[in-house]
Order: structure tokens, then C-alpha cells, then sequence
């Protein structure tokens, strides 16, 4: 693999970046570079305007008890030569001030809000306000600053819940308190959707129900216990997060872990996507007022289900993973069982799709709806099968190769029309192609270990896993401490492809909203560990209509 | 056209498939993880699996003359890492989910345990049962040592060294 | 009037208020089969459901007076509705006066629900309201054309081939308009549940719910049986059929369409406003000019 | 306009409730409230309805409004921002009002019960609601993470009496 000092593609990239700063080191998979906070938006510029670079996540942390300050790590990805550049601002402890970036990188915006809440860092050049935490939240007070504890937290903060209940009774009077809670989302969150008849005018999310602060949590938890929490920011996806978390840590202490261990995870994370697309696409046929479709697709899904659990223990939070391997081996009367169902599910999922995509109302609904062009989805570095269906190859199985995947070659599954049903497509010939895989997988998995034996922690080193997940990219950052991760930095595909609602609403039918916002398969548990999203409205003269919309990855419930 | 009509054949070859459970043998297989049981004949209330337990279901706490490890399965996740660090193997992962209840206060499971008072300070420090366990390992520790909670025996140790001196 | 039309008409009316709860415990039934599971208990289910609502606590955000009023006054003129149509059935008698009133009666129901969605002040229910009123304003209009058309063809029929094809074309129609006013999928827009939760009827509850959901069950059932009052008439004057078969015959073709009707909403989607007002507008545009083409163009 | 409740406690007896409960046993309307779990027990909850396990079976239908529902699927450790949803969303539904607590979160907060953000599963605020007057007639606590379909399908047998519950305190001496 080529590093970014000898890619000929990026070399005038390095050359720049070694002029700006001494203090740069190139690791196996990263290039990190300390930037003081000045310079900042001068490297940010460049980096945004340099083609193939993407922003995948960034995190503030608290370090002022290993050197005295905060730092603020920004990690850029250039797909093609499978390499990070990690940006280290290091900011002042005593007046937290970082000039921001969202004017020049447009997928920062949550990641500053989110960054200013939590840890209380001020962006100059921007004001913001509280997103992530209650409106009552006492001031100056952040929780993932190591100045407190969980139980400290507890202490400060409780909401009364009797004031608040009535509250919440005297607005109540007019809309009725279906609240967050709509049967098209499963989740309690909501949009707001402005709608001018029946076409909607602006969308603006109002959300960070499911703010449940699980990094803090992490903090006091040991290195063994975190991937059971890990696997919980999400129940769909779970497996993802454990596995990205073992990942890092993984990297970060550079334990190596047994082959047959990465082809485990491989194999549980295909069959989690298997189970994930078929559980989003009875969903979205649902949306579609095509019930049959819903039950059928599912019908299908629950053999993955009975599979899952017969790999793992459990039918979803499967707790296989531990740092270092995984905890159950995939014998061979699994294995045998394994490729009898997958063979089954192939054939009845291909005969049933194959109608049940054809039903007009269907077809109509799917094409030309959401459209979500390539540009706008290049500039805010979206993920997974929503950047897919506009034309963009990204999948991080393939950019930045982690377990199994390094041993096989295949291609990401890509469509063009940017619309809902290039959307739709994607997900069901990447059912095919991950059933191909597992298939694949279990045909070349070697014998041995399926975890390391032991392993010591080794505090303050810098980690990074990234899985693709059903539904993008996963990306955990850890710092490691002692005895548990110093700072644990997780964030979900849904954060990054929120962003592209709004575009892909305008001047839709309302009727579509449900599906359109369905079509990037959002995960609001995953994503609201913590975030919010704020769209400075445009200059629509708008009919507020207050529409909560949402409810699921069975969508707007 | 009308490829949307396929639909009927396909639902005529499944025919039914719903399982009539609660009438009927539930899905579980073989792998299930369900709620634990702890074998109170092999249990030495040595705490290891409170201290591994993600959720903290399990907890150990000492009333009055009894040490009580409390299970409590409204909170526990099913992972079964109890079970793989238990010293002892008294914990078994069984295949029970028909756990509803009406009242959270049946969920709870306690295991009592006897308890050792210091023979100085008069505090209760462990179970009578992890102490027997550790006098068997270990024959050539003081046995006036033994019965000191770890407070006093590291002054104990201290004095005599002292003494020794 | 002979006994068996005395025997007919509460026969008939029975049929009409016991029947459709049961229809519908049929109807999802058949959905759940081709779904590939079992689905309710019994078919009774629907019934149990209303039962249940009548017994529950209500709690509403409207003024209770105007819903009442509302939703009483067209369970009424459903009832009427029923027993007008019983009357015509077993006299064998179809003049336009009847078809008239029948088909007032039913818009008049129609503008009694929008009345009724409309003290909802809910945003979901009034975006459900508009659709259904865009959508009522053009079905309401081929509703009456077909309902017309078909009476037209029956007037006019001498029994030759070309009177007939002109017959099956109105009733065709008609069945078509009559599955739209329905409300089933693809066109039940107003409670759409993924887009706006129930949409219209998201403020009701308890008793209330109950009863509109009873209505609503006798109104699909009586539009569906107003086809077949047509075949039953041609029929019956072919075949001299007595007054309880006919009845009879009626409600057994409503409960076959019904069904039918059943089986074609569980393979399709839902439809979306602009392009419901789209296909609807077609279909009926499509066969109008058919029957008249056939009328003008076929001299045999 | 105004809230306006037809019924009240006072023409809402014993007896009534006595009925409506009887009533229920056969048909059950459910609403599926998310108090911030994590997606697992609601897809649980979503697949009880699907042919495998069907429980239109047992007269059960998910309703998409808390006004016609008799059960409220519970699942989720309740965080601090969607309290004042639950407190609406509970209050909007008829009696007798019944909830099923899905999934250890409801039950007893699962691995957030400490956490800053949330309030630790139902049984923490259900005096709360008793002093906002909001009667919950019955509660039944589901354990599972996530609840497996089938221990749904046995909480709802549970809440209607069809089965006779298993789990009960134990106490063991060594």
C-alpha cells in the first residue's frame, strides 16, 4: 500500500503539510500532524479543496491532566490510498477557543455543536447553543470533562419530573400528544417539515431524544465491559460498534488478533447486514403502504434472525465481541447450517423482490423522488448506501480494508439516479453480494485461536476502527487510560448523512417525506449519543405546519 | 406488468408460518443465552462477576450478618460474562426468557452468604465460604491472619515486623 | 306487497347492520393468509374490537357536542341508506328516483365525515382532511356519471350483445368508483399511517372511535352492494327471481366483491395525491369515451 | 380549543373498568412508545406482528395513535428529553390504561440506570405519574435485552392472566 509521503497523487499534499508543522508523524495507517489552533482553517481550506479527501469524524477530548490542555483531533480520510490524516489542535484549558471550520468543511457543523456542548469548547465565528442536553442543564457544567464523575453527574442534574409533566400541560392544549412519536419512525424523534400544500417547503430536525451519554458512561466502565455498551448505542447495528470499538483499542495497543477471529467478525457483520437491509426494506415497503411486502420481507428476515442466534447467543445485541477476538467459535455443523439458510433466503428473497418491486405504486413512489445529487454529497462527505446511489464507490470494506475483508476482492455495489430507488437497489443487490460473502468467508476461514490470550493496557495511545456498517460508516476513536478508554469517540453513519434530509425534501410531496428520510436509513439511537442538527432556514415564505414526523428505522413512527 | 400478482403463488408455497406459541415450542436454539442461575452449593460469593457485569445486575452487599449477592434480571443484558469469569463455574447460563412479571420486585434473586467478622475491629470483610476456599490454597498463611479484614492484617503485618525487628 | 317482500326487507336491513364488522373480520382474515399467517382469531374480531371501544373512556380535544351530533347523524342516514336500498331490492323496482336518492344520501354521508375530520385540529388530520376532499370531489362526480351510466344502459338495454357490452363497461366503472370511495389502498390517503399517523381520525377515541369505525364498515359495505342492485335487477327480471332470493343474490355478490376488493388492496401500495387525482382522472375519462364509442361507433 | 375530557373517575367506576378490562382480553390495541431505546426491542416488537409470530392471533394491532390504544409498548430507559413526550403520550391514552414495560432498559435501566441522561426504566417514575393523575391500571415488566419475541408474546399472556407468571423473588442461604 502506498503512505501519503510516497503517493505521487498526494505528494504535493505531504510537502505542504510537512512545511506547516515539525510535529508530524506518520503511523502504519495515519499521518498525524499538530496543528496550532491559528492555522487551523488554513489547513482545513486545503484539505476540503484537495479531490478524494473526506472529513469522517472529530473529536474533542480532555487531556489537561496528561499536558494540560484539551485537543481537538480531526480525522481526514483519503479513500483511495486507504490512509487518515489526523489533525491534533491542541486548545488552551483556560479559555477553550477554536476558530471554526464549518464555513470551509460543511460535515463539521454537528461535530462543533456537539463538541461545544459536551466538552465546552467555543468555536469563534459561530454562536451556538445548547442542542444536546436539556434545556434546564446547568450552566458551565460538561459532562465528558474529566472534572466529574458519572455519580457526580447524577448529583448535579435531575429533572423534576412533576413540573415538567405540567409544563408540557399547559402547551399541550391544540396538538394533540402524539408528540415525537409518529408510526413512520420507531424512534422518538422529529422533523419539523414546512410544508406549502402538500409540498414541503423546509425540514428542520429537532432531536437528541435518545441522548443517553453513553461516552461518558464508557469512561467508567473497564476495557472488557465497554463492548457490550458499545453494542448498545444501536440494535440494529450493534455488532458494528463493538467491533469498531475492539478496532481501535485493537490498533491503539496494537494487540494482533487471530485470523479465524477477524473471519468471525466478518461473517456476524454480513449477516448483520443481511438482516439490516431486509429489516429497512420491509420498512420502507411499509412506508409505501405495502403491508404484504413488509410481512413477507420479514418473513424472510427472521431465518437471519434464528441464524444470528445460533452464531452468536443472542437473536441481536450479540455480545461476541472482546478486545483481543471474539468469545464463540463457528463450528462446522454451524457452518453446514449457515449456508442451508443463506442458500434459502437467496432464492425466496430473489423471487419475492422481484414481484414486490413491481407493484406500481412502488415504482412510482421510488423514482425520481429524494433526489440527492453527487455534488452535494461529496461536499458533505456522506456514507454508506445513501452516498452510494448518488454514483460515489465509498465503503470503507474496500477504502480502508479491516478484518476479513483484506483477504477478498469484490466491488461496491453502486447506482447513479440518485433517487429514492437507486437507494432502494443498493441495499437489495448488497443483500446478494453479502450473502456471496458470508458464503465466501466460511469457504476460506482458517483453523486456530479465535482470541489472543492476554493483553496489557498502555495508557494514552491513539486509535482508530472504522467498520462499514448497513448504514455507512462506523468510526470510533479511543485514547486509551488504565484501566478503561481514557476518551471514547463513537460516531454512527446517520450523523453524517442527517445533513442531507433537507436536500433531499425539498420540494417534494409531503406523502414522500416519510420514505425520503427513510432512504438513508437512520438510526437515531446511534446517532444521538449525541448531536442535533440546525438548518438555518431559508428565505421560503413558509407555512409552518408542525409535522412530527418519525418514528423508526421503521421510520417515521 | 402484472409481475405484482406473483405475490399470491409465493404466500400459497409458504402456506402459514407462524409458530403458535405460548401453545407451542418457542424458536430457541441450542447457543440461547437466557437469565443465569447461580448454584448457591458452589457459590463462594468471591464477587468476580459483580465486577464484570456491563450492567451491574449483579451486586454483592452485606446486611446485617449476611452477605447477599443480588441478581437482579430487569438489568441484566444476557451477555453471559458472568459465567465465563465465575472461579468457581457455579453460574449457569440457562435457556429461561419467560420472565414477565407484575411486580419488579420478583425479578430479584438473592444468594445469601455467611459472613466472617475480623476478629479485631469486629467489621464483616467476606464470606465464611471464600475464606475456607482460600485457607485450603493457601495452608501456610497464618491462620491469625486469616480472620483479619485486610485493614487491620496489613497493621498486623506492619506491627509484627516491627516486633520482629 | 306479497309476504316474501314483508320477509325480505327486515332481512335485508338485518344483513346490512350484522354483516359488515364480519365482512371485515373476513376480509383481514384473507390479508393474513396472503401474508402467510394466521391473522385474527375469529372472524368475530372486528366486532370485539367496536365492543371494546364502546366500553373504553373518551378523551377528545374537540368539542364532544359537534362529534356526536356529527357522527350520529350519519350513522343514521347510513341506516336509512340501508333500509331505502333494501326496500328497492326487494320490489325489484330501480327507478332513477331511487338511484337519486341513494346516491344523495351517500354524498350527504361523505360531506358528514369531512364535517366531522374537520373539528380535529390536529395537522395531520387536516392535511388527511384535504386529501380526502380532493379526492371525494372527483370520485363523488364518477360515482354519480357511472351510477347514472349504468342505470342508462339498463333503461335502454333490448338484450342484444351491444347492450350488454355497454352494460359490463358502466359496471366496470362503477366497481372501479365504488372500490375508490371505499377508501382502501391505494387511495385511503386521509389516514395514511406511515405519513400522518391515522391521519383524520387521530383525535378519536374510545366510544367515538368505535362508532365511526362501525359507520365506516356500513358504508363499504352498502357501496359495494350498489353494483350488484344493478346485476340483481337485470337478473331478476331475466329469471323472475322472487324478492328473497334476489335479496339474497345482492348481498352474496356484495360479500364476493367485497372480497374481491380485499384481495386487490393487500397487493398494492399507496398512492400519493397529485398522482391519485392523475390515475383516477384517466381511468374515468378512459371509460366514459369507451361507452360512448361503443354506443355511437358499434351499429351492428 | 381546550382539552376536554367526556369521561372522569366519577363516571368512569370500578365497574366500568371492570368491564372494559374483560373486554380487552379479546381485543388489544397497542401503541409502541420509544423512550430512547436502542432500536433493539422496538424491531422486536415490530417483528411479533410479522408472520412468524403474528399476534393478530390474539386480537392484537398496533395502532398509530396513544388515543386508541389499550397497551402502551413501553421500551427504552426514559431520557430526560423524551419525559415530557411520555407524560403526553401516557396521558393522551383512554383507561384503562395498561403498560408493557419492553426490554431491560423499561424494567431497571439496563447498563444506562446511572447514567446523566436518563431516568432509569419505569418503575423510577411511576409514583410520579400517580401525583400527576395519571392512573396506569396495570404494569407488566418484560426482562430480555433485547426481549426475544416469543417473552413479548408471554408478558402480554401475563398481563391478560392467560398464563400464570414464573418469575418470583427467591431468596437461597448458602
Amino acid at each position: 500500500m502506498e503512505s501519503l509521503s510516497t503517493s505521487s497523487e498526494f505528494e504535493n499534499l505531504y510537502s505542504y503539510l510537512k512545511r506547516f508543522s515539525d510535529r508530524l508523524v506518520e503511523e502504519e495507517d495515519n499521518l498525524r500532524i499538530v496543528v496550532e489552533s491559528e492555522k487551523l482553517r488554513e489547513v482545513a481550506e486545503v484539505l476540503s479543496k484537495t479531490e478524494g479527501v473526506f472529513l469522517r469524524t472529530i473529536a474533542a477530548s480532555d487531556e489537561r491532566s496528561v499536558n494540560g490542555f484539551y485537543k481537538m483531533y480531526y480525522v481526514f480520510g483519503i479513500d483511495k490510498i486507504h490512509r487518515n490524516i489526523v489533525i491534533e489542535v491542541p486548545v488552551d484549558s483556560s479559555d477553550p477557543v477554536v476558530p471554526s471550520i464549518t464555513d470551509i468543511v460543511k460535515a463539521a457543523d454537528w461535530y462543533e455543536k456537539e463538541a461545544h456542548d459536551l466538552m465546552g469548547i467555543k468555536f469563534s465565528g459561530r454562536t451556538l447553543y445548547k442542542f444536546v442536553l436539556p434545556d434546564d442543564w446547568p450552566d458551565n457544567v460538561y459532562p465528558l470533562r474529566k472534572d466529574y464523575t458519572v455519580q457526580d453527574l447524577v448529583k448535579l442534574y435531575r429533572p423534576e419530573i412533576v413540573t415538567k409533566a405540567k409544563e408540557v400541560e399547559a402547551e399541550a392544549a391544540i396538538i394533540i400528544p402524539i408528540g415525537p412519536y409518529h408510526p413512520a419512525l420507531h424512534e422518538p424523534e422529529y422533523f419539523e417539515l414546512y410544508v406549502r400544500g402538500e409540498k414541503v417547503v423546509d425540514a428542520r430536525y429537532v432531536g437528541f431524544m435518545v441522548h443517553r451519554g453513553i461516552e461518558k458512561l464508557a469512561e467508567s466502565m473497564k476495557y472488557d465491559q465497554v463492548p457490550f455498551l458499545a453494542e448498545r448505542i444501536c440494535g440494529i447495528c450493534g455488532f458494528v460498534h463493538s467491533c469498531s470499538y475492539c478496532q481501535a483499542v485493537e490498533k491503539a495497543l496494537k494487540i494482533p488478533i487471530p485470523e479465524r477471529a477477524e473471519y468471525i467478525r466478518s461473517i456476524v457483520l454480513e449477516i448483520e447486514r443481511i438482516h439490516s437491509h431486509l429489516l429497512w426494506l420491509g420498512v420502507a415497503f411499509h412506508l409505501l403502504g405495502y403491508d404484504t411486502g413488509f410481512m413477507h420481507i420479514w418473513r424472510i428476515r427472521e431465518q437471519v434472525m434464528i441464524l444470528a442466534e445460533l452464531l452468536t447467543g443472542s437473536r441481536k445485541t450479540y455480545g461476541l465481541n472482546i478486545i483481543g477476538g471474539v468469545r464463540r467459535d463457528i463450528d462446522r455443523d454451524k457452518a453446514k447450517k449457515c449456508l442451508q439458510v443463506l442458500d434459502n433466503i437467496e432464492k425466496e428473497f430473489k423471487n419475492f423482490v422481484d414481484a414486490a418491486i413491481n407493484v406500481p405504486q412502488i415504482k412510482s413512489r421510488l423514482r425520481r423522488t429524494g433526489l440527492l445529487p453527487k455534488s452535494e454529497a461529496t461536499s458533505l462527505s456522506l456514507v454508506g448506501p445513501t452516498v452510494r446511489g448518488s454514483g460515489i464507490p465509498r465503503d470503507i470494506r474496500k477504502d480502508y480494508p479491516y478484518a476479513a475483508y483484506k483477504y477478498i476482492d469484490f466491488k461496491p455495489v453502486v447506482r447513479s439516479e440518485c433517487d429514492n430507488m437507486a437507494r432502494t437497489e443498493v441495499r437489495i443487490y448488497e443483500i446478494f453480494q453479502s450473502i456471496e460473502l458470508v458464503k465466501n468467508f466460511l469457504d476460506r476461514i482458517p483453523e486456530g485461536d479465535i482470541a489472543v490470550d492476554s493483553w496489557e493496557p498502555e495508557p494514552y495511545k491513539f486509535g482508530i476502527g472504522a467498520v462499514e456498517a448497513p448504514r455507512g460508516e462506523v468510526i470510533h476513536i479511543v485514547i486509551t487510560g488504565r484501566y478503561s478508554p481514557y476518551r471514547w469517540r463513537a460516531r454512527a453513519p446517520t450523523y453524517q448523512n442527517l445533513p442531507a434530509i433537507p436536500i433531499m425534501l425539498r420540494d417534494i410531496e409531503l406523502a414522500d417525506a416519510p420514505i425520503t428520510i427513510a432512504s438513508i436509513d437512520p438510526c437515531f439511537s446511534c446517532t444521538d449519543r449525541a448531536l442535533i442538527i440546525d438548518i438555518s432556514s431559508n428565505n421560503v415564505k413558509s407555512v409552518p405546519l408542525n409535522i412530527l414526523s418519525l418514528k423508526s428505522s421503521k421510520l417515521f413512527r | 406488468m402484472v409481475k405484482f400478482v406473483k405475490v399470491i403463488p409465493i404466500a400459497t408455497k409458504v402456506g402459514t408460518v407462524t409458530i403458535k406459541y405460548p401453545y407451542a415450542k418457542p424458536l430457541v436454539t441450542d447457543s440461547f443465552r437466557g437469565a443465569i442461575e447461580v448454584n448457591p452449593s458452589k457459590c463462594t460469593g468471591c464477587g468476580a462477576c459483580t465486577r464484570i457485569c456491563p450492567p451491574k445486575a449483579l451486586s454483592m452487599s452485606i446486611e446485617g450478618e449476611t452477605a447477599i449477592l443480588r441478581y437482579f434480571i430487569g438489568r441484566c443484558i444476557f451477555c453471559g460474562m458472568c459465567a465465563d469469569v465465575c472461579p468457581e463455574k457455579a453460574i449457569k447460563i440457562t435457556k429461561e426468557f419467560e420472565l414477565a412479571s407484575e411486580q419488579v420486585f420478583d425479578l430479584y434473586v438473592d444468594v445469601e452468604h455467611e459472613v466472617v467478622t475480623c476478629k479485631r475491629c469486629g467489621s464483616k470483610f467476606v464470606t465464611s465460604r471464600l475464606l475456607n476456599k482460600v485457607e485450603q490454597k493457601l495452608e501456610e498463611f497464618p491462620k491469625e491472619l486469616l480472620y483479619l479484614c485486610p485493614r487491620c492484617r496489613r497493621i498486623e503485618m506492619l506491627s509484627k515486623q516491627t516486633y520482629l525487628r | 306487497m306479497n309476504l316474501s317482500t314483508l320477509i325480505s326487507i327486515p332481512i335485508s336491513i338485518l344483513l346490512y347492520i350484522f354483516l359488515p364488522p364480519l365482512l371485515d373480520g373476513v376480509e383481514r382474515k384473507v390479508k393474513a393468509d396472503i401474508q402467510s399467517r394466521i391473522g385474527p382469531p375469529t372472524i368475530l374480531q372486528t366486532w370485539y374490537d367496536i365492543l371494546k371501544l364502546i366500553s373504553k373512556e373518551v378523551v377528545l380535544s374537540m368539542n364532544p357536542r359537534y362529534v356526536v351530533l356529527t357522527l350520529s347523524l350519519s350513522l343514521t342516514m347510513l341506516i336509512s341508506l340501508a333500509v331505502t336500498i333494501s326496500y328497492s331490492i326487494s320490489l325489484l323496482n330501480l327507478d332513477m328516483y331511487i338511484v337519486i336518492t341513494v346516491l344523495i344520501l351517500l354524498l350527504a354521508i361523505h360531506s358528514l365525515y369531512l364535517i366531522l375530520y374537520i373539528f380535529s385540529s390536529n395537522p395531520f388530520s387536516i392535511v388527511g382532511t384535504f386529501r380526502i376532499a380532493t379526492i371525494d370531489i372527483l370520485n363523488e362526480a364518477g360515482l354519480v356519471a357511472f351510477a347514472i351510466l349504468t342505470a342508462v344502459s339498463i333503461s335502454i338495454s333490448r338484450a342484444s350483445p351491444k347492450d350488454y357490452l355497454l352494460l359490463t363497461i358502466a359496471l366496470t366503472a362503477l366497481a372501479i368508483a365504488v372500490y375508490v370511495s371505499q377508501r382502501r389502498l391505494p387511495y385511503d390517503l386521509h389516514e395514511a399511517e406511515p405519513e400522518l399517523a391515522s391521519g383524520a381520525i387521530i383525535e378519536f377515541s374510545g366510544a367515538v372511535l368505535g362508532f365511526y369505525t362501525y359507520s365506516h364498515l356500513l358504508e363499504r359495505y352498502i357501496l359495494a352492494s350498489i353494483p350488484m342492485i344493478f346485476i340483481a335487477y337485470v337478473m331478476s327480471n331475466m329469471l323472475r327471481l322472487n324478492p328473497v332470493t334476489a335479496t339474497l343474490m345482492v348481498h352474496v355478490l356484495a360479500s364476493l366483491i367485497y372480497m374481491l376488493y380485499a384481495v386487490i388492496s393487500a397487493l398494492i401500495g399507496r398512492s400519493r395525491v397529485n398522482l391519485a387525482v392523475k390515475t383516477i382522472n384517466l381511468i374515468y375519462f378512459l371509460a366514459i369515451a369507451i361507452w360512448l364509442g361503443v354506443y355511437i361507433l358499434w351499429n351492428p | 380549543m381546550e382539552v376536554q375530557r367526556q369521561t372522569n373517575l366519577e363516571t368512569f367506576s370500578s365497574k366500568d373498568l371492570e368491564k372494559a378490562l374483560q373486554r380487552i382480553k379479546k381485543s388489544i390495541w397497542v401503541f409502541h412508545l420509544n423512550t430512547g431505546s436502542c432500536n433493539g426491542c422496538d424491531i422486536e416488537i415490530l417483528d411479533v406482528l410479522t408472520p412468524w409470530f403474528d399476534v393478530e392471533r390474539f386480537g392484537i394491532k398496533l395502532v398509530a395513535s396513544p388515543r386508541h390504544a389499550d397497551v402502551v409498548l413501553l421500551t427504552g430507559p426514559i431520557t430526560i428529553k423524551t419525559l415530557p413526550r411520555l407524560v403526553k403520550a401516557l396521558r393522551a391514552v383512554p383507561r384503562p390504561r395498561l403498560v408493557l414495560a419492553i426490554g431491560s432498559c423499561a424494567v431497571g435501566g439496563n447498563i444506562w440506570f446511572n447514567s446523566y441522561a436518563t431516568l432509569g426504566g419505569f418503575p423510577n417514575i411511576i409514583d410520579k405519574l400517580d401525583e400527576l393523575g395519571i392512573i396506569i391500571d396495570k404494569v407488566v415488566y418484560v426482562p430480555g435485552c433485547p426481549a426475544r419475541p416469543e417473552a413479548i408474546i408471554y408478558g402480554v399472556a401475563v398481563m391478560l392472566n392467560l398464563i400464570k407468571q414464573k418469575s418470583h423473588y427467591k431468596k437461597v442461604k448458602t
